[in-house]
């Protein structure tokens, strides 16, 4: 099992959280995993994006050139990563930004209206943890347990205090998921 | 035809700052409930009727959004 | 009806990359303003720094040069020695001009050179996300000074005004902000002016412009204007420092 | 073996160089190493070390000599334009045979170029990017894991040799995230510190210059003593990892994230059938030339591969080394950007057709 | 008869390289006589510039390291930081510290590195035949102004005690001179002051001494003497300009 | 041919600059090459240029970008650790593409070393001090009269390519007195100046910069479009001198004033009917690999002895052009010291015995 | 057993400044016509009766080249 | 024909001038010439020197290993140099400053009272040139004539004042080795 997902939105929408949280309960589930921010040609007000691998082999290259998944928060996003995708990848799409369909025929394409099941959750912003909790219901890597066991672990202390929040959105866009499956 | 606005905003520049809403002496300028295609809710030219376009919301707008007319 | 307020020429029309509220987009408007007023755009040439703002050019429809960072005033020395008939203009941030170029500022303005010097001081290194610079406040935390910066460890804010006014050189010294509205009116005519003299043959001219850093002070723009209100002129009075064309006038 | 934690490999550094007895950080910001000093910061206090933002990387660099020569485990990091700023100062340092740690985090070149992950600071590091006859031991680490473990090296390697020791990472390392274990103190016994200023009290005055006037010839003698550490380097210090090379018939020499790529495609291309074995130079100086000079004499080696994220540079290593006896490809990506799975495997497959 | 002038204990029994009549031969002589009296030789560390004092370590018995040029206050900074119960001692010249080591001359005080500063100010670059220092006098020649220091061209001398006493963090700044008897008297107090302020952590002292370079003059030593006291005086006004354990006593 | 004069070697060269056209000099006092700010700021005010003494070298470099993208010829000068502060400064200028010369009187390292004549920054001119990846042109006069017939080349070299060229002499060639012919202005075409920055006025607004964030990749474009130019100079540049070749068993590889000691010991070893032929390289990058591998093909040349004023440094250039085919030998003398007739004829006897 | 000297200048040490010459309140002091091994004209000390042991001559000397005693 | 000298002395006592003197004339003269001063490992105080070589054929190395004369102006100079002289040649003592004798047996050796001779030309500076005019005399190079016209060439301008003086003790120290040879 290789997973290969990048995860891609504005600067504020918390992507490179969402993807640390991903590697870190590949870590805690025993696999290899990795995570690689974008932090290259974007600047302030761009998009943000990062790699993350999980592995039950050694990972080679960190790099990931073409995801199995995407998750993508904004439209920018989807233009961008759209074609890397590999054929019979997920493509998961905050539908709430993003007026355009997908073109490529060859993938599995989910969307999810994630800003509007965030606000619904308690907070607009948590809709990194909505796109999470859908992937985790299309792709069952890991349980719902697990991944909010490992939320404290990398959220900043200053952003304890929106854990509720954030484990009610990861339910809620598994939920959705698994209804819209 | 339909005098033209005093204030014309550019919706999809504006940034959400709120500088232009606290520069405005005669309280004019209000937040949308809307975001626009950035994510940001932007400023709305709300109370038109109060605005002598004195120019100073246009002034602070650190994006250029705002053009006045008068 | 008549547009009373539109995009000055020498502004580009195209989006700034800045956040929301960030001092410096206000600061390319002022400067583009004046130099439309003063009609020198077409001999004006702006030397970019290293910091949010490292891509000025591209939005000023003016000629422009990058300086390594730190480097702007080495970088106008010789751009204006060799060019004495264009409007040079070093736009820096407080960490490019008041911490590694420190050397460069101090001989600039000491030799007097002929170019005028926009400082943009918004106590923060915004474009590396958030260090300490030397004019960040006491007690202020930033990325490098998690628990607040701590004067007794690392010295006191750095107020440049205050010492560049100490030499002779210099023929104007001002101190502004971008806060609010008065004082980005106020801002305006500071620029303006610090073009106007080099116009005049006037010599080095220095504009300190607080400015806000929503971003990296984490703070809405708002809250943001009002800390440089609360905190930042208390510690960095406004007004002129010196002004030479008046003590000319005076005499 | 400790408690696996998930870091970046920019904090990683850090633990790990706490971890060495590193209780003294002078440096100054610049991406994409800016979580090196903001980590420092928050954790040197903690460890009663003393973390200091400089004014610029000049000072911060000659800030360094200053704890060095007081006999502390000191070191600095910054990214390309910074290093080229400390070129004086490493030059100093290792003419006064003084002991630091310089991290450089890579970034696209050259001028203030990009953000983007690079290698294209190696022949700054390995010829010395400064004046004079002098070299650095310079490690590249390939993983958030490595780069915590070079870290009890580096320092060691410093201590031992009294000589500055480069860390060269690309932006990726950096950057990157990945689980590791955090390092153990080393257990080596280190040469004494005769030479550290503390005062002369109880013994004579000492100095510590790289200054060599009179008598005449001084800094020629000096010279031919640092000559003689170099070579000591090169008989001792040289590192590097072995991939499936026993039966290979192209080599690829390939270092830090070029490395980890050129690996995934190696596997790729073994799975068709080629036989692509990899060596990874853990120093980049001294370099593995006796190793890659035996592949070259090797008949099965049919060719060499060289990876990198610049246009070309530790090529000349390579070529040094293999000196005509093989054929030798390059794959290089530059200015920020980072080698390409498929390019990199096309490169292979035409190599081998 | 017993001696009543005698070598100090620190200024090792050897020809010094210096020209002369030099004044960097008196102050080593004054620092010296300090730290013996201070009785801190064994935990003394001088950092040695480079120009015409590069090798004081071969006439100071105390322990010395090198910086490179312009950088002493950054090597002492270091060096304070990993040996608080050190004194150290940054001696550089007017190119060393007002010139290339501008900034860190600037920030150190600023900070207030509890180290001490002898800023020795000959006008000159000694070292590399007299050159043009920032403490150059208007009108004066020397190699890179031969027809005299224009200070409409490159700006007026730099005055450093002036300028760092803008500063907050310092403790104590003095400009003394060595051209005569009285003056060099005067000097060993000022230089054992800032030595006895870093034994009792006050922070960083600084003392600009005027010194003569007849070589790069081109004076005979009796010449240089009166220059300095009839030119460089002037200018460069004796004196305290800082002290806060005054300010601190008259409180 | 005009008339003879006797001169310095930094005399010359800053006389030579002004024939060339060089209207503006930032630089820094650092021995051995003292004179030439010293000359300048007599000169240039004569022919209403500008001298002006920077705060330090770092500032010297930064204000010969601004004169340089105002299109005016500029120059600055230092010596070895001089250079080392300019190392960011000089990739700014290769990234941005601006032109201008930058003179290193080399002398012994690393650190403060001595103010001796020395070799020993060759890596750092030839390989880039700085970071990324960008070449700059060296020169390496071996004369009073080579060195001012250099200048006029280097202005033009620097125009041609807009990137900085070096011109690398050792402390002898700046110190040296010799006669000479001053050269005449070049009456070469250069390309035209459509970058330089002098007001947008009657065209767009240039920016001159060596920062590309976008579009993505854009770094790497401009840094093939660089490379590009490298490759240009590497096939028109060349450029060495040949001694006695034509049945040379022996070749030295010698540049500067190494090459002239070399010169007359060749002369002595064939008084005695050894056949010794020098190779002098001329530009130190691009180098004379091609000429060097021509010579290592011939039967009858047996070894090569490369003569330098440092550790070996050049010697790496030597060994990628002869690759393994031939014996290279060394003869070397670091931290100020000169080549002795002597020894050197010594290491010839040896290789030939 | 003579008196020693009150002032002891090291001949071969003095490089001719006349530092002390000027110095000196009491004119005691006096160059050389002679030149040492360096080259230098030294000092002397000539009119030794008016010596008072003050120390001002040995205080500015640079080279530490006089001692006195008392 | 080649003439290779070394002049070394005292930082002022004008050895480098007497070098560049030496080698203007040399230009003149039609040879080649190359004239090197030392400022490598001296510091102030420390001892100066120059190498000279004049030749009919094209200078190679520009440097002085062996010395065909050698002109000491002081003792430390006598004691670095001495040895390097090149067998038969010449070594040129200023006697005023240096108390040894030339221990080399295989040299021609010549004293001169360069310091008293000056002091008669009108000036205890000129030394230098009372050394040159003795270096002359034994070896026949050029004439008076040619070195005389060249002495205002090579002296800075604020020294052309002393040219009458310096021509005397050129014209002396030619004297007194004609006669003490
Ligand atoms: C030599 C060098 N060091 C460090 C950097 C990284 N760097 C870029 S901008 C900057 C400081 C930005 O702060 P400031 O000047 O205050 O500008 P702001 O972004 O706040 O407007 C730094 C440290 C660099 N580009 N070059
Ligand atoms: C980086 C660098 N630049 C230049 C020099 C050459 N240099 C040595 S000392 C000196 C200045 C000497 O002047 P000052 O500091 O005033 O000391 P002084 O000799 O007058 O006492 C210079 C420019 C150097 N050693 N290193
Ligand atoms: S023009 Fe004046 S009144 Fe009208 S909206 Fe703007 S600030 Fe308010
Ligand atoms: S000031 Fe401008 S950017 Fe800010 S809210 Fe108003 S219109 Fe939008
Ligand atoms: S980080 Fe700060 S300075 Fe930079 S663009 Fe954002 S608000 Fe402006
Ligand atoms: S050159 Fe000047 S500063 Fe240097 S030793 Fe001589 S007199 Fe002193
Ligand atoms: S001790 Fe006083 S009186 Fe005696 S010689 Fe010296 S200065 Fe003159
Ligand atoms: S002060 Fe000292 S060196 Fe100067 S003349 Fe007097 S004894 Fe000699
Ligand atoms: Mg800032
Ligand atoms: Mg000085």
């Amino acid at each position: 099992m290789t997973q290969k997902v990048i995860i891609a939105g504005f600067g504020g929408q918390g992507v490179i959280l969402a993807g640390k949280l991903l590697a870190y309960t590949g870590m805690v589930e025993g696999k290899n995993v990795s995570h690689i921010p974008s932090y290259g040609v974007e600047m302030r007000g761009g998009t943000a994006n990062c790699a993350v691998i999980i592995s039950d082999q050694e990972i080679a290259s960190p790099l990931v050139v073409h995801p199995t998944s995407l998750i993508v928060l904004n439209k920018p996003s989807l233009l961008k990563f759209e074609d890397s995708v590999t054929p019979s990848g997920r493509i998961l799409v905050n539908e709430s930004l993003i007026d355009r369909e997908v073109k490529r025929k060859d993938v599995v394409v989910l969307y999810v209206p994630a800003n509007k099941i965030a606000e619904e959750a308690g907070n607009g912003r948590s809709s990194n943890m909505v796109m999470i909790g859908a992937w985790l219901a299309v792709t069952g890597l890991f349980s719902q347990k697990t991944i909010k066991e490992s939320l404290p672990r990398v959220v900043s202390k200053r952003n304890l205090r929106y854990n509720e929040i954030n484990e009610r959105a990861i339910d809620m866009g598994y939920e959705y998921a698994k209804n819209a499956g | 035809m339909k005098d033209p606005e005093r204030v014309v905003i550019a919706k999809e520049c504006c940034k959400g700052c709120e500088l232009c809403i606290d520069a405005c002496p005669r309280g004019v300028l209000e937040m949308s409930e809307e975001i626009n295609s950035s994510g940001y809710h932007y400023s709305v030219f709300a109370n038109k009727k109060d605005c002598n376009s004195c120019t100073l919301c246009a002034v602070i707008c650190p994006d250029m959004c705002i053009e006045v007319y008068k | 009806m008549k547009a009373v307020y539109e995009r000055p020429r020498t502004l580009r029309d195209t989006p700034m990359h800045y956040c929301p509220g960030c001092g410096h987009s206000i600061i390319h408007k002022l400067l583009s303003q004046s130099i439309d007023e003063l009609g020198i755009r077409e001999r004006t040439i702006v030397v970019a720094p290293v910091g949010c703002s490292v891509l000025i050019y591209n939005y000023l429809d003016c000629d422009g040069s990058e300086a390594a960072h730190g480097r702007a005033q080495a970088v106008a020395t010789g751009l204006k020695r060799a060019r004495p008939e264009c409007v040079v203009v070093s736009y820096q941030g407080d960490g490019d001009l008041a911490a590694i170029g420190t050397a460069e500022t101090i001989h600039a303005a000491n030799r007097g050179e002929k170019f005028s010097v926009i400082f943009v001081n918004n106590a923060i290194y915004g474009m590396t996300g958030g260090q300490m610079a030397p004019t960040t406040l006491a007690g202020q935390p930033t990325k490098t000074t998690p628990f607040g910066r701590d004067p007794k460890e690392i010295g006191p804010p750095l107020r440049m005004c205050e010492l560049l006014s100490g030499l002779e050189a210099p023929a104007y010294i001002e101190r502004v902000s971008v806060h609010d509205v008065k004082n980005v009116l106020r801002t305006k005519k500071a620029i303006k002016k610090a073009l106007k003299n080099q116009i005049e043959g006037a010599g080095y001219s220095f504009v300190e412009v607080l400015s806000m850093c929503p971003t990296n002070w984490g703070m809405t723009t708002r809250q943001a204007s009002s800390w440089i209100e609360e905190n930042m002129i208390p510690y960095y009075p406004l007004g002129v420092y010196k002004d030479r064309g008046k003590e000319r006038n005076a005499k | 073996m400790g408690e696996k934690v998930l870091m970046r490999g920019n904090e990683a550094l850090c633990e790990s160089a706490i971890i060495a007895g590193c209780r003294f950080y002078f440096g100054y910001p610049i991406t994409p190493q800016n979580e090196v000093p903001a980590y420092m910061a928050r954790r040197l206090p903690e460890v009663n070390g003393c973390f200091l933002q400089a004014e610029s990387e000049l000072s911060a660099i000659n800030m360094v000599w200053g704890a060095s020569v007081a006999g502390k485990r000191v070191m600095t990091s910054s990214s390309s334009p910074g290093i080229s700023l400390m070129q004086e100062g490493i030059s100093y340092l290792a003419g006064a045979e003084l002991p630091a740690v310089i991290v450089n985090i890579m970034r696209g070149g050259p001028g203030l170029g990009s953000i983007g992950p690079s290698q294209s600071d190696y022949f700054q590091a390995t010829r010395g990017g400064g004046h004079g006859d002098y070299r650095t031991i310079v490690l590249a680490p390939q993983s958030v894991q490595e780069i915590a473990d070079i870290m009890i090296d580096a320092f060691d390697l410093a201590d031992i040799y009294r000589n500055p020791v480069v860390v060269l990472g690309d932006g990726v390392i950096g950057q990157m995230t990945e689980p590791l274990v955090l390092p153990k103190p080393s257990t080596r016994t280190l040469p004494r510190n005769d030479w550290v200023l503390d005062g002369a009290s109880g013994r004579d005055a000492r100095v510590v210059m790289s200054l060599r006037l009179s008598p005449p010839g001084a800094l020629e003698t000096h010279n031919l003593h640092l000559k003689e550490k170099f070579c000591e380097m090169e008989r001792n210090e040289v590192r590097y990892e072995e991939y499936e090379l026993s039966d290979a018939q192209l080599v690829i020499v390939a270092f830090g994230t070029a490395a980890r790529v050129a690996r995934t495609c190696m596997q790729k291309a073994r799975g068709l059938g080629m036989k692509v074995g990899l060596l990874r130079p853990v120093t980049l100086w001294p370099f593995c030339a006796d190793a890659l000079g035996a592949l070259a004499e090797q008949r099965r080696v049919k060719a060499f591969l060289t990876v990198e994220m610049n246009l070309g540079q530790m090529l000349e290593d390579v070529r040094l080394a293999v000196l005509g006896r093989k054929d030798i490809f390059f794959y290089g990506r530059t200015g920020g950007s980072v080698p390409d799975e498929d390019e990199l495997f096309g490169k292979i497959t035409e190599v081998f057709s």
